[in-house]
């Protein structure tokens, strides 16, 4: 599946997007976030405090209990600024 | 009497370019006889953001998912209200202190039905729009951080 | 850090002629780095006031007394909201559906101040203004009846 | 003193305003209108129903109960439909 980031996750992590594959047990956003935070220091780094950041799915805010299996793009990002 | 037809074209746009607001009531009003009231909401750069003095900001989207965010905000104005045009453009890039940063228009036959969707709007654009601010100021750069008070004004709209 | 010196410049006219929302917003924000938030409401003639088709309306006015009404919730409103600038334009005169009637423009750091002012000016003006308007239609002419729901509008911004 | 009058107000009487010289007897606005619906069927006519009636002395709204004594300008009319 895509992953999307943006703001200041997105210079954390020091990509906007990537493909990843995560292994069958990641069921959740909350599953996700913990996967990602183990790859290294960056990402641990993007997802330190994992209750600030939202995510969405196919263009859709969910929280972090949402099951990912199905998703073609999940996006993380800090809470909105807009307006 | 036979009662107008009463239609309420919506435009959603994200765009670099700046607005034209009195090109843009035109578009909505022109050749109608329906509308009575209509509210611009025009949201402006600040040089004082927070207290520290702002040398620029720059918008950040999530293209794709903003123009469907804010079409179901729309969406759910023109339920809860009797509209006659609704027009949001979101400017993205670049800005100095000054510059034009959103706009958001309603159309009603009247006035409370138009102010009140155009804060709805507003409210949602703030709190679920996928947008970011960065500012930057003469002692660097950093993420505008979401406010308190911008999550109550939008949670005012939520229905019991 | 410095805190920018905010002014409150206020325009009030009433006028035969059209107004520009545009030119009236420029003249509020130009060179002015301290407003975040513009609201407008502008206000125009509707072919299908109270359930019959329009062909004109007439407004009247009290000269002296209806700018002098306007000022004083004007000062009401600037007493109540941080504004950085509020216009009110009103139009007197024979009007026919689509035409403009009344503008009111607020300007703030902040849009909640910038709505709500705007919102209680348009209360005010519709039920405390000394103007008067006769519809024509194609049974005849007479005076338009004051609404009930305007004086509620009203009375929500009283102080208890 | 100057009376004014606005909207049906003006075109039930026939005129937009006028000198008037009510007598002492005359305190109140209520009293006012009492003493010009007594002078002829068009003032009658104007002021039938007096709750209806809105009063301003110099440019400032008034209730019925207003006493009238060093009014410059007083004006009647119907309720505002401005806006």
């Amino acid at each position: 599946m895509k992953v999307k980031y943006f703001a200041w996750v997105r210079e954390r992590i020091g990509k906007a997007e990537e493909m990843i594959e995560p292994p069958a047990t990641v069921r959740t956003v909350e599953d996700l976030i913990a996967w990602l935070s183990s790859r290294n220091e960056a990402y641990a780094y993007a997802f330190e405090k994992p209750k600030v950041i939202r995510t969405a799915i196919d263009h859709a805010h969910v929280k972090a209990d949402a099951v990912i299996s199905g998703a073609r793009e999940i996006a993380f990002f800090p809470p909105m600024t807009g307006g | 009497m036979k009662s107008p037809v009463t239609t309420c074209p919506v435009a959603i746009r994200i765009q670099e370019d700046d607005f034209d607001i009195a090109r843009e009531i035109a578009v909505l009003t022109e050749r109608r006889t329906d509308i009575g009231a209509v509210v611009s909401f025009s949201g402006i750069c600040r040089a004082d953001e927070d207290s520290s003095n702002i040398a620029s900001l720059t918008l950040e989207h999530y293209p794709g998912m903003a123009e469907e965010e804010i079409k179901r905000h729309v969406d759910e104005a023109t339920s809860r209200w009797p509209l006659n045009g609704v027009t949001v453009i979101h400017r993205v890039g670049r800005f100095i202190p000054g510059q034009n940063i959103v706009l958001v228009l309603t159309a009603s036959q009247h006035r409370r039905a138009a102010f009140e969707a155009a804060e709805f709007l507003m409210d949602y654009l703030k709190t679920s729009a996928p947008f970011w601010k960065k500012e930057e100021s003469a002692t660097g750069s950093g993420w505008v951080e979401a406010q308190a008070r911008d999550d109550e004004a939008a949670a005012r709209w939520t229905k019991s």
